[in-house]
């Protein structure tokens, strides 16, 4: 059993709505040195199957789903699990 | 002329799209499963809105691997005219059949409201209708309707004449204030409004039969010189 | 395994654990004498969900039986998920409103998006399509911080869950007092329409026929949350609060089509959403309605957690389920019609002859109770009443009565006050045309919905000036009613019936069981005078914090039908040259006033009096001068009085108005909070059959093209004068600039 | 400079629509060998500042804004960006 992180973010450039409002609300609470917030998702996926097989799987499944490549990267942690 | 209605789980204005087509444009309509892998039949294809799978992820990422829409990329290839309104333009996106991407709207609210559009390209099978820079009423419903592409492929929508609708005032954030776009081609149309809520005088605005109208008699014209 | 750590029967009894359930000791006795033995763990479970106030209505019971809940167009009552009444044309509206006060003080995005969706499933699960959603909300003031993140969050989950499932929201109240701070109120209010054979009732009828689960998954969230709603709010309560319920508007679009599918298909016997007490309630209500029992394997139901036992399946509140009783035989049926949808259907059970409600777990019964016990058989209490200190100080009062000089800044002040102010900052955000038949959107007097394929239309609002009911608890409930049919009147409906929502204090405290006490009765009354019965509700107790209760909120949800679409009316004028007319003179009447908060800081004196005689002459012409074609519009006066209406009337148009007040006091013609008072407009070519249905409208003036605001006094000295623009700019940003604004 | 991620994820046992949907069109995709799926956020923050006023305030910005506690865990990463 695998566990593999996903992490997706909009890519450089594109603004992030929902970064700048946290960063405004920060602002307004008091947190005048946050100079900047993006926010991005990850996901948390438990996979059976070989290592090579969730390796190359991983990567087909961002880009066909979990990212959309027009506005997002990702990247990608596999971590084997070792059952109790 | 015969229209499909797609619906994905979680489609909720097919019904919409549905009575605006049937009893205001008057032409043949069908729902077509979400499951079906064919549109063998159908004229004219259009993808409602709602939130096909709850939008979880990323609006149309799901719907955008439903059986159907094999059957929806070929009709598109095959030149026929389709129309994704809403969640149907964020379907488009996803499935690449229009350039770029959808953000949250800048304000991170949902915003339902009647608003006002600017008919930019009154010269695509949808927009002839219309006048060139007319504005038109057509309601908008959506939280993620922020549109956005690269500064490459605006300049080629630009070029090409490709955004065909604009928001008279930006109320979501969207990139050059873009409210509907086709492919290169002209038979494609993704547009956040919805033209099919504003077909009926009694619920505020007709502007939104023009579209439907334009289809159609685009489609007579070219079946009476084919035929 | 789970099962060892439970105390047994007597560590129950003997430690009170039962106590910590909800259950008192009179209550736990009387447990002990029907089951004939000690109940054990889950069993007390079972006990103290169905008897807590929230399931059991066991402190309103008294209460309730005085509501009107019959009629010849009532098809449906209290007692089932939802009320119906015929609309003609085999046709029948169906309507119910819930309180979802304490999830939402928690967690306000969840809490009122599952209170959303627990509505909705009320209505369909009687056969009826949802086609509308409204909600009544009261928070703290919008200066504080706290209320500003719960109202944000609570309208974005009731916008969340709604635009989602694709149910128009299209209407609904806000209003902010700091009697809410710590307990804001969040009411969802659904409605359905239903063709008279559809109809379904939630019984468990047939011995061995299959009990099906079909949705979501079980999970530990929401485990005890009806004996939560019946426990006033504390620290104590947010740490050991149960697992937050989140809500899954996609899994219930889905419910929703299959469930409405599901009733067209003969094997379905009965159906009902697994709402408070979950399994609990629908299991045991279901049997307990049908005279039947119900026997279930908790091993067959789906869980989304490892390791749970008896007690957790049996009490979670997760969402977005429902329970089927199906004909024997013809289950694979509904299972492959579920699976059509993606869903999951499973059989958990049985329908029994012995009226037990008998769940297996592992192989071993672990709870075997008498359904009615549990659906029935909750004592029922009278509580001690008395009148309040204060009520009696406020009717010893002098009446009330502001000073006021400037005329245009005291209108200025009011269009501004957040609770008079343009709600348009909340229903932006919700979908209120999807499904294109929302004639009137949200910003009228009620919201107008058309009926395809008829010419006729629905209206419905929510209502409730708790204020007044504060003050007043008996006029202030009859003008909650009175309030609500006006407001379906000025859009050309004839009002057919109520759902309440009662939302209180702790009826513990004899004062506010006796506000519970005198509202019901002037609600009742009113009702009763009307002809609008009460056709079903929710009580909503224990809307407390630190000590502190919340003003008596009865909030009305009431629909109306419009029989040709031609009579649908709104409050905006119309055109230059228009009459204006009121209906109905003002008294000195500032006791709960928005004038009086705005002026004082805080309300007292006496609430506005009513006469229902006349409440009910003046809808009855109104509603007739709408039918005759004679009105081009029509507008109640409620919060902030005459002024307020008439720039309201006016916000939307780019016209203006010019008026010349006719009596002599004019600062209670322009601001007083009299009731059954009206402005209609009139074109001059209905001036005199307009004059003939309603005689004593008087003609005050006129709609004019200036877009601007004049009203002079009745010897023709001007007293305000405005342009509109500018009282609509206030109006408009109040809200918008307040939720902004970040101190 | 820092650059501070903060990682917001769904409390064990509250139920996670948007994961279920993925795990779901993951399956169709044929992708069977995924078991679970859970969805959280991850924001990156650059503050300015000394490490313990960054990691004080860190903590506080989680409570009060970033995560929602009653049904949201956090956790967080605190990094100096030596700037160039
Ligand atoms: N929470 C809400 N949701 C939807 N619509 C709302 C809400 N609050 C107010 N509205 C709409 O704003 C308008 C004004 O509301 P209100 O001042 O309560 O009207 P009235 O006094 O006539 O009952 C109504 O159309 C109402 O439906
Ligand atoms: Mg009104």
């Amino acid at each position: 059993m695998f566990e593999v992180k996903v992490y997706v973010s909009l890519k450089e450039g594109v603004l992030d709505p929902q970064g700048a409002a946290v960063q405004n609300s920060l602002h307004h609470l008091g947190y005048e040195g946050v100079e900047e917030v993006r926010i991005g998702k990850v996901m948390t996926l438990q996979i059976q199957g070989s290592r090579e097989k969730v390796e190359t799987e991983v990567k087909d499944m961002c880009e066909k789903l979990l990212a959309n490549t027009v506005i997002e990267d990702y990247r990608y942690e596999i971590e084997e699990v070792v059952s109790q | 002329m015969k229209f499909a209605v797609i619906v994905f789980p979680g489609s909720n204005c097919d019904i919409d799209m549905y009575h605006a087509v049937k009893d205001e444009l008057g032409a043949e309509v069908s729902y077509v499963w979400h499951h079906e892998t064919s549109l063998e039949g159908f004229d004219g294809i259009l993808l409602p809105g709602g939130f096909s799978y709850g939008d979880y992820l990323r609006s149309g990422a799901i719907a955008r691997f439903s059986p159907i829409m094999d059957a929806v990329i070929k009709a598109a290839e095959e030149g026929k005219p389709v129309l994704g309104v809403c969640n149907g333009f964020q379907v488009l996106l996803e499935a690449g059949l229009l350039p770029g991407a959808m953000r949250r709207n800048e304000n991170l609210k949902f915003i339902c409201r009647s608003v006002e559009l600017v008919v930019e390209n009154n010269e695509t099978i949808f927009s002839e209708g219309y006048k060139k820079d007319e504005e038109i009423k057509i309601p908008v419903a959506h939280g993620e309707g922020n549109y956005y592409c690269d500064p490459v492929t605006l300049e080629a929508l630009t070029e090409n004449n490709q955004i065909v609708f604009k928001y008279k005032e930006n109320i979501n954030g969207s990139v050059e204030r873009i409210a509907g776009i086709v492919n290169k081609e002209g038979n494609v149309l993704g547009m956040m409004p919805h033209p099919e809520r504003a077909v009926d005088e009694l619920l505020g605005s007709k502007d939104g039969l023009t579209l439907f109208k334009s289809i159609l008699s685009h489609w007579r014209e070219r079946n009476a010189i084919t035929s | 395994m789970q099962l060892l750590h439970e105390p047994s029967p007597q560590q129950i009894k003997d430690q009170k654990i039962y106590a910590e359930m909800g259950l008192t000791d009179e209550e736990f006795s009387l447990v002990e004498s029907i089951l004939g033995r000690l109940p054990n763990y889950t069993e007390t479970g079972l006990f103290s969900v169905m008897w807590s106030e929230h399931c059991s209505y066991k402190n309103s019971k008294v209460l309730l039986k005085k509501f009107p809940t019959s009629g010849e167009k009532v098809l449906q009552g209290p007692g089932e998920g939802a009320g119906i009444i015929d609309i003609g044309d085999e046709q029948a509206v169906v309507f119910k409103i819930e309180s979802h006060n304490h999830p939402s003080a928690i967690e306000p995005y969840q809490g009122a998006a599952t209170g959303v969706g627990g509505i909705i499933r009320d209505v369909f699960s009687m056969g009826a399509r949802p086609v509308a959603m409204l909600n009544s909300l009261r928070f703290g003031e919008l200066q504080n911080p706290r209320v500003k993140y719960l109202f944000e969050e609570v309208v974005a989950g009731i916008a969340g869950y709604g635009n989602c499932i694709g149910i128009p929201t299209v209407g609904g109240e806000v209003q902010f007092d700091p009697c809410y701070e710590g307990n804001p109120l969040v009411n969802a209010m659904c409605v359905g329409l239903i063709d008279h054979k559809d109809i379904q009732k939630g019984q468990a009828k047939g011995v061995g026929n299959s009990v099906i689960y079909v949705g979501a998954s079980t999970g530990r969230d929401g485990i005890h949350g009806a004996t939560f709603a019946s426990e006033e709010l504390s620290e104590a309560s947010e740490a050991k609060r149960p697992a937050v319920q989140v809500g899954d508007p996609f899994m219930e679009k889905l419910l929703m089509e299959a469930c409405l599918e599901a009733v067209k298909n003969d094997a379905l016997v009965g159906i009902q959403d697994m709402g408070a007490a979950g399994l609990t309630s629908s299991s045991a209500e279901m049997a307990s309605k049908a005279g039947s029992g119900i026997e279930m394997d908790l091993d067959k139901v789906p869980q989304r957690e490892k390791g749970m036992t008896p007690y957790e399946m049996m009490l979670s509140e997760s969402q977005e389920r429902m329970l089927l009783v199906v004909e024997a035989g013809r289950e694979q049926e509904m299972i492959e019609l579920f699976e059509k949808w993606g869903l999951m259907a499973v059989i958990v059970g049985r329908v029994t002859d012995d009226k037990k409600l008998r769940l297996v777990h592992k192989g071993d019964v672990v709870a075997d109770v008498p359904v009615d016990a549990l659906a029935e058989e909750a004592p029922v209490y009278h509580k001690p009443s008395s009148e309040p200190a204060y009520f009696r100080e406020f009717q010893e009062k002098k009446d009330y009565r502001p000073a006021v000089e400037d005329f245009s800044r005291t209108l200025k002040g009011l269009l501004g006050q957040p609770t008079i102010a343009s709600k348009e900052w909340v229903y932006d955000q919700y979908d209120y045309m999807v499904r294109t038949n929302t004639v009137v959107a949200p910003g009228s007097d009620a919201a107008v919905l058309r009926i395809r394929e008829t010419d006729k239309a629905l209206a419905m609002t929510t209502d409730c000036n708790s204020r007044y009911l504060y003050l007043d608890p008996y006029n202030g409930g009859k003008i909650a009613i009175a309030e609500a049919a006006r407001n379906l009147v000025c859009s050309g409906a004839k009002p057919l019936g109520v759902t309440d929502c009662l939302n209180y204090g702790s009826p513990e405290n004899p004062e506010i069981f006796w506000q519970l006490e005198r509202s019901t009765d002037g609600l009742s009354e009113a009702c009763e005078q009307l002809e609008t019965p009460v056709i079903g509700g929710n009580v909503s107790l224990y809307n407390e914090r630190s000590g502190a209760a919340v003003y008596p909120t009865p909030v009305i949800g009431m629909v109306g039908l419009i029989e040709q679409t031609e009579h649908i009316t709104t409050q905006r004028f119309k055109k230059p040259g228009d009459l204006i007319y009121i209906v109905g003179e003002a008294g000195n009447d500032f006791g709960g006033s928005e004038l009086q908060k705005m002026k004082e800081g805080s309300i007292f004196g006496h609430s506005p009096k009513i006469d229902m005689a006349v409440e009910k002459d003046r809808q009855e012409k109104v509603l007739e001068a709408i039918q005759g074609g004679t009105v081009a519009s029509a507008h109640d006066m409620a919060e902030g009085g005459f002024l307020v209406a008439l720039a309201e009337s006016l916000f939307g148009t780019e016209l203006g108005a010019e008026v010349k007040l006719t009596g002599d006091d004019v600062l209670a013609e322009c601001f007083a909070e009299t009731q059954s008072r009206y402005i209609l407009t009139v074109s001059k070519e209905q001036q005199s059959r307009f004059e003939n249905y309603i005689p004593e409208a008087v003609c005050i003036g006129e709609v004019t093209d200036e877009a601007q605001l004049k009203v002079l006094d009745s010897n023709g000295k001007p007293i305000l004068q405005e342009q509109t623009v500018e009282l609509e700019d206030i109006w408009r940003g109040a809200i918008p600039c307040l939720v902004k604004s970040k101190d």
